[in-house]
Order: structure tokens, then sequence, then C-alpha cells
């Protein structure tokens, strides 16, 4: 038939149109599959491209990175990445499409940029730690508050591993002689296998874990750099929601995985678990020690101060007691030299109240004179001595009485003397004598007074009485009227 | 010895009865006389009292100015 | 005995009734007399008590003094 | 004896109304004596009641001091 | 006897209370030698109480001391 | 007993509870020889817990597989 | 019988009280000599106990180190 092709013509064809096709390298973008590196070097891969969500292969080829090229890109971008080359990373890859007549098609890979897979590598696991943040339980281990004394330890581990060895040698030998109970629950630790493994071996360590304080998830000895099971999803949550704290000693040296960042505390290496733990007992010991010696400062505080209180309160003492009674004392003192004052000028206010009142008693005297002086005035006595007015005054009343006693008296006298007077006049009148005086006389006849002339006769005898003597005689002649 | 307790009174009273009785009874000469004799006696003695009296009151303002 | 009990005011009252009964009563000698001596005497009698009183006061005022 | 009881303050009082009776009253001779010999001895009284006080305050005094 | 269950205080305020009434009051001399007597009596228990107080004081103050 | 129950944290809160108390109230020298004993105890019982663990953890596992 | 249920804390509190009005109260006298003997007493009584709980104290911090 014709236009009939050998295969290796239509090879040859389809290599030669490839090679016009693509006559450039080109960036692809594909998922490892799977990768082999062979005795000489040779690193040969298949790459895949999978549907995100079902994950159903897109679309697969073979690839190839020369020895001479790989020798270069396997360490730069593990270096880069911190990734190892392997299985299940996406990469960003610089590709010549090669055909080979036998080998069929092939992609020689001139050039990985390890940028993107760690963008991809980034961006898968931030998936999951958004998906954990997103349900919850980022959070939940590390919020199990650890105990101050870890010292019940469950470990997930694989016997073999050095690590486990490095852990269990620097608990059981540490230097302060803390007593640890550790339990191994074996897994693996690396490699597809692991998370399963791991979680299974968790399950185990859920069934007793009141028995523990802690779980300790160590990994040693294997490649820094295959670590990517530890940000496995599944694993991760159960971690973060294990009851126990979990602390991560998985040892790698750059970006924590998601274990990690889930367990309570993430450790560099078992070692440094073991260490951590021995820490957490020393500071536990630390704090019983503080506490004494800051118990015992205290207490010696308060009984030197209680002593002091009690020393200074006997020393206070003795000065306010005298100062009390110095007090009292002064004051007594005082009181004692105030009664004499106040009892003098009582006295002396008495003594001179006396006086006055003596002076008072002289003084109403004289003003009793005076009131009397001023009563006589008229009288005009010249007395300087007011005292003796008085008695001037009733000298002259005395004086007065007398005289007018003299006056009075004398009167009546007179008016007496008057009337005998007039009596005697009287008398000397009618007085015989003083009428026989002036040539009268009395004729008596047988010794009576003749009144009448008839009674005498002729011849009788007569006596005559005269002023110094008498006549006898004898009628001779008688004469009648 | 009558007189002698006789008072000025009495002594004056009698005096004066006995100068009445002169006036009026018109004693005889004899009876006057003695009767002139009586007032002259109770004269006298009045007199005396009433110097006695003077003497008396005069002494008496003397020894109250000694 | 009555005059010592008598008091001075009393003896000036008497001379003063006395002489008072001397002014108005015009009494005879006799009675005349006898007032007088009663008012001599009521006025020694109240001049020694004067002079009494005053030796005494003096005396009182003196003590008092000293 | 009344003195006896007598207390300095109520001899006191008795000077003053003595005095102030001796002062308005019309002075009486009779009394005046009387009067002034009585206050004599009340102020006597009280100048002896005082002297004694004093004395015996002083003792008291005397007797504080040591 | 009533001293004895007198306080020192109640002493004080007594001694107090009389020097009052001796300063503010009329003196009265007849009380004064009481007062003064009184005040004398109350200091003396008050000297004395003071004293007293003082030797017990001290006694414990040196008991305290041992 | 109680102590037995008691774990390492209350028992530390309970001696920071009591080193508060001495700092902060009024020193109790009643009360602080029971609360130095106490303290003591505690103390002891947590430095036991650092020390004592496995025979502790082993002795129960025993107890419990018997 | 009191003190021996009064606590440290109340004794010294009583001395501070004590102590207080024997510094700000106007001298008592009649109750200082009271008051000092109480003072002494309580603060031997908080002595002793002091002493005491110094005594316990050391024992047991002496048996925590051991």
């Amino acid at each position: 038939m014709e236009g009939q092709l050998t295969l290796s013509e239509l090879n040859l064809l389809i290599k030669d149109s490839l090679e016009t096709a693509f006559p450039e390298q080109l960036w692809v973008v594909a998922e490892i599959a799977e990768m082999k590196i062979n005795r000489t070097g040779h690193c040969y891969l298949e790459l895949v491209e999978k549907n995100s969500e079902t994950d159903a292969i897109l679309a697969r080829a073979r690839a190839t990175i020369w020895m001479w090229q790989f020798r270069f890109i396997q360490p730069y971008f593990e270096t880069t990445t911190g990734q190892p080359l392997t299985n299940g990373l996406k990469v960003l890859v610089a590709v010549t499409v090669e055909f080979h007549e036998v080998y069929g098609l092939s992609l020689n890979i001139k050039d990985i940029d390890p940028a993107y897979t760690l963008g991809d590598l980034a961006r898968k696991r931030n998936e999951v730690i958004a998906r954990l943040t997103e349900e919850g339980i980022i959070d939940m281990n590390r919020e199990i508050p650890l105990p101050d004394i870890p010292s019940r330890i469950a470990i997930i581990s694989s016997p073999t591993a050095a690590g486990y060895e490095d852990f269990m040698n620097q608990l059981e030998n540490n230097a302060s002689g803390y007593s640890f109970y550790t339990k191994l629950f074996q897994a693996t630790m690396q490699g597809a296998d692991a998370p399963r493994s791991i979680i299974m071996a968790l399950d185990e360590v859920f069934e007793m874990a009141d028995r523990f304080d802690v779980l300790v998830i160590i990994r040693g000895g294997g490649s820094q750099i295959d670590l990517g099971c530890f940000d496995d999803y599944e694993l991760a949550m159960h971690v973060a929601q294990f009851p126990l704290p979990v602390l991560t000693g998985i040892g790698h040296e750059k970006d924590e995985t998601v274990t990690d960042i889930v367990a309570h505390t993430k450790l560099k290496t078992p070692t440094a678990v073991a260490q951590y733990l021995i820490q957490k007992f020393d500071e536990a010991a630390e704090i019983i020690e503080h506490a004494k010696e800051i118990f015992i400062n205290r207490v010696t505080n308060i009984l030197h101060n209680e002593n002091q209180l009690i020393n200074a309160s006997i020393r206070l003492l003795r000065p306010l007691v005298k100062n009390s009674i110095e007090n009292a004392s002064l004051k007594l003192r005082h009181k004692t030299k105030e009664v004499k004052p106040v009892i003098e000028d009582t006295l002396e206010l008495e003594n001179f109240r006396q006086i006055k009142l003596s002076d008072k008693v002289a003084a109403a005297c004289q003003t009793a004179f005076q009131q009397q002086r001023n009563r006589i005035e008229s009288l005009s006595v010249s007395s300087n001595h007011n005292t003796k007015l008085l008695y001037l005054k009733e000298e002259k009343i005395i004086f007065d009485k007398l005289h007018r006693l003299k006056y009075l008296s004398e009167r009546i006298l007179e008016k007496k003397q008057s009337q005998v007077n007039l009596f005697e006049k009287t008398t000397n009148l009618v007085n015989p004598e003083n009428i026989l005086k002036r040539g009268f006389s009395i004729t008596l006849k047988n010794g009576k007074a003749v009144k009448n002339s008839r009674s005498v006769k002729h011849g009788d005898r007569l006596e005559h009485i005269l002023y110094n003597g008498k006549i006898d005689t004898v009628v001779e002649k008688k004469k009648q009227k | 010895m009558a007189q002698k307790k006789q008072t000025y009174r009495e002594a004056m009273q009698e005096v004066e009865d006995i100068l009445s009785s002169i006036e009026n009874d018109e004693p005889d000469v004899d009876e006057l006389a003695e009767k002139v004799k009586k007032v002259s006696q109770l004269l006298k003695f009045c007199k005396d009292k009433l110097y006695k009296t003077r003497e008396e009151v005069e002494q008496v303002l003397k020894d109250m100015d000694e």
C-alpha cells in the first residue's frame, strides 16, 4: 500500500515534527509520580497531572534528568526548598520534548524551578493548616496544659531509630536523678506509610492516655528532608485532637511540619525533647527550691520582725512610762506651786478688806460727826476736830438747855419776887406800925382798941399807942359829932 | 415747925388769904398787927425761898459750865 | 438707880419735857427748884455720858489702829 | 460664847451692817459706843481669825514644800 | 477611808476644784484653812500615789529587762 | 490520705497560697508553726514527685496487673 | 485564763493599744502601773510564743533540709 511508512520512518517523522513543533525548551508544571536514579546517576521520572478535585490523572509523561544535570539540579532544589526531590512533589521544570525512535516520548528536564515547588508545598501546607484552623482544632493540643512535671511519657518512635536511643539515654542519665516513666509505641516514622502507622500508634496511646502525662513523637537518624509525611492532614488532625500534650522531636532544621504546628510543643530533636522534659523538672525543682527559700526567708523575717517588734515595744515602753510619770509629776508640782500664791492672794485680799473696813469704821464715825457738825453749824462752834462735833453739839444742847432752864427759872423767880414785893407793899400799907409813923395812934380801953368814940365816956382811962411808945390818958371831955 | 413744912405756895396762899381778910374783915388793930406780922413772916419765908432757889439755879448753871 | 439705866436719849427727852413744863406750866418755886435740880442732874448725866462715849470711841479707834 | 460660833464671814457682814447703820441712821450717842465696841470686837475677831488662818495655812504650805 | 478609794485623777480634780473655788468665789476665811489642809492632803496623796506608781512601774520594767 | 490524692499542682498552689498569705497578711505568729509544717510537708511531697515517679507508676501498674 | 486563749496577734494589738493610750492620753497615774504590768505580761506572753514558734519552725526547717 502506498504511503506506507515504517515505524521508524513514522517515528522519525514524529521526531522531526516534534522538533519542529517544540524547538525551544518549555516550562512545564507537573507532579512527580515516580522517580528513580540508576547506578550511573541518571534520574528517571514519571510526571503526571491530576485533577485537583478528583485526583484523576489527566496526563502522564516520562522524563529524564541526565546525570550531569541532576548532579546540580538535585542539591540546588533540595537546598532551596528543604525538601527532597521525591514522589508527589509538584515541580516546574524546563523541558525539551524528545522523541526516540525506540524509547518513545520523553521529556528531558534541563532545569527545575524550586521556587514553584516551594510555593506549591507551602500552598498545600497552608491548605492543611487552613483546614485545621477552619475545623477549630489547630490549637487544641496546645491548649492542653503541660503538667508541671511531665514524668509519665508515652513515646511514638521507631525503636531502632538513633533518635529514640538518644532520647532514652538523655532521660535516664539526667544529672539530677529525676525519675521518668516511659513507654514506647512503635511506628514507622518516614515514608508514605508513616502517617497511617503513627496514627495507629496514637490510637494505642489514646487507649491508656490516663497513665501518661505527655506524648512524645520522635524521629531521628533518617533523612533530614524526608518529612512530607508530617504535613499529612490526617496525622496532624489526630495529633491536634490528642488528649495528652504532644511533644515533637521530628528532627529537621528549617520549616516546621504541620504536625509540629499542631503539637503542644515542637522541639528540633529527640535529645531536645528529653532536655525539655528534664528542663521542666529542673524548673519544678527550682520552683520548689525557690518556694522553700522564699518561705524560709519569709518565716525567718516574720520571726525576726516580730522579735524586733517585741523589743521595740519594750524599748518604747520605758520612755513612754517615764514620760507619763514625768508629766504627772510635773503637773503635780505645778499644782502644788499654784496653791501658795492662790492662798496668799486670798489672805492678802482678806487682810486688805479688813483694813479697808477699819478705815471705813473711822470714816463712818467721822461722817457721823460731820453730820452732827452740819446740823449745829449755826452754833458756829469752831473746831477742826470733826470727831468732837457730836459732843460739841450735844454739849451745846446741854448748854442751851441749861440756859433755858436759867432763863425760865429766873423769869419765874422774878415773877414770884414781884408778887412777894406786891404783897409786901400791901402789907406795909396796912401795917399799923406804918400808920402810927404818920401820926396816928391806937386808943385802947381795957386793952381793947377803941374803934368808936361813943364807947368812951368821961373819965375813962385810956391807953394810947403811938409810934415808938404808949401814953395813958383820962377822958376829960367828950365831943360828939 | 409748921412753917418748915410749909411750901412756898402755901405760904403765898396764906399771905393772900390774910391780906384778903385784912381788906375785907376790917380787923382791929390788934388783929391787924397780928396779921401783918404773920404776912411779914410768910413773905420773908417766900423771899428766902426765892433767893435760895435763885442761888440754886445759878449754882447749877455755874457747876455745868465748869 | 433709875438714872443708871436711863439712856442719853431718854435723859435729853426728860430735860426737854421738864423745860417745856417750866415754860408752859409756870411751876411754883418749890417745884422749880426741884425741876432745876432734876434738869441739872440729867444734863450732868448726859454730859458725862457724852464724854464717856467720846473717850470710849476714841479708845476703841485707837486700839483698832494698833 | 456667841462669837466662838460666829463665822468670819458673818462677823465681817455684821461689821458692814453696823457701819451701814452708823453711816445712814441718825447716830445715837447711847448706841454709838456700843456699836463701835462691837465693830472693834468683830474686827479683832476677824483679824485674829485671819492671822490664825494665815499661820495654819503657812504651816500647811511649809509642810507641803518639804 | 474615803481617800483610799479615791483615784489620783479624782484627787487632782478635787485640788483643781478647791483652788478654783478659792480663786473665784468670795474668799471664805472660815473654810480657807480647812480647804488648804484638804488640798495639802490631796497633793500628798497624789505624790505618794505617784511615787508608788513609779516604784511599781520601775520594778515591772526591771523585771522585763531580765 | 488527702495528700495522696493531691496533685503536684495543687500542692504547689497551696504552697503559693500559704506564701502569699504569709507575705500579704498581717504576720500571724499563732499559725506560723502550723503553716511552716504544712509548707514543709507540701514541698516534700512535691519534691518526691520529681524523684519517685517511676517507682510510683510501676507500683500502680503492678497493682493494676494483679 | 483569758490570756491562754488570747492569740499572739491580739496580744500585740493590745500592747500597741496600751502603748498608744500611754503616749496619747492624759497621763493616768491610777492605771499606769496596771497598764505597764499588763504590757509586761503581754510582751512576755508574745515573747514566749515567738520563742516556741521559732523552736518549732527551726526544727521543721532542719527536717526539711535533711
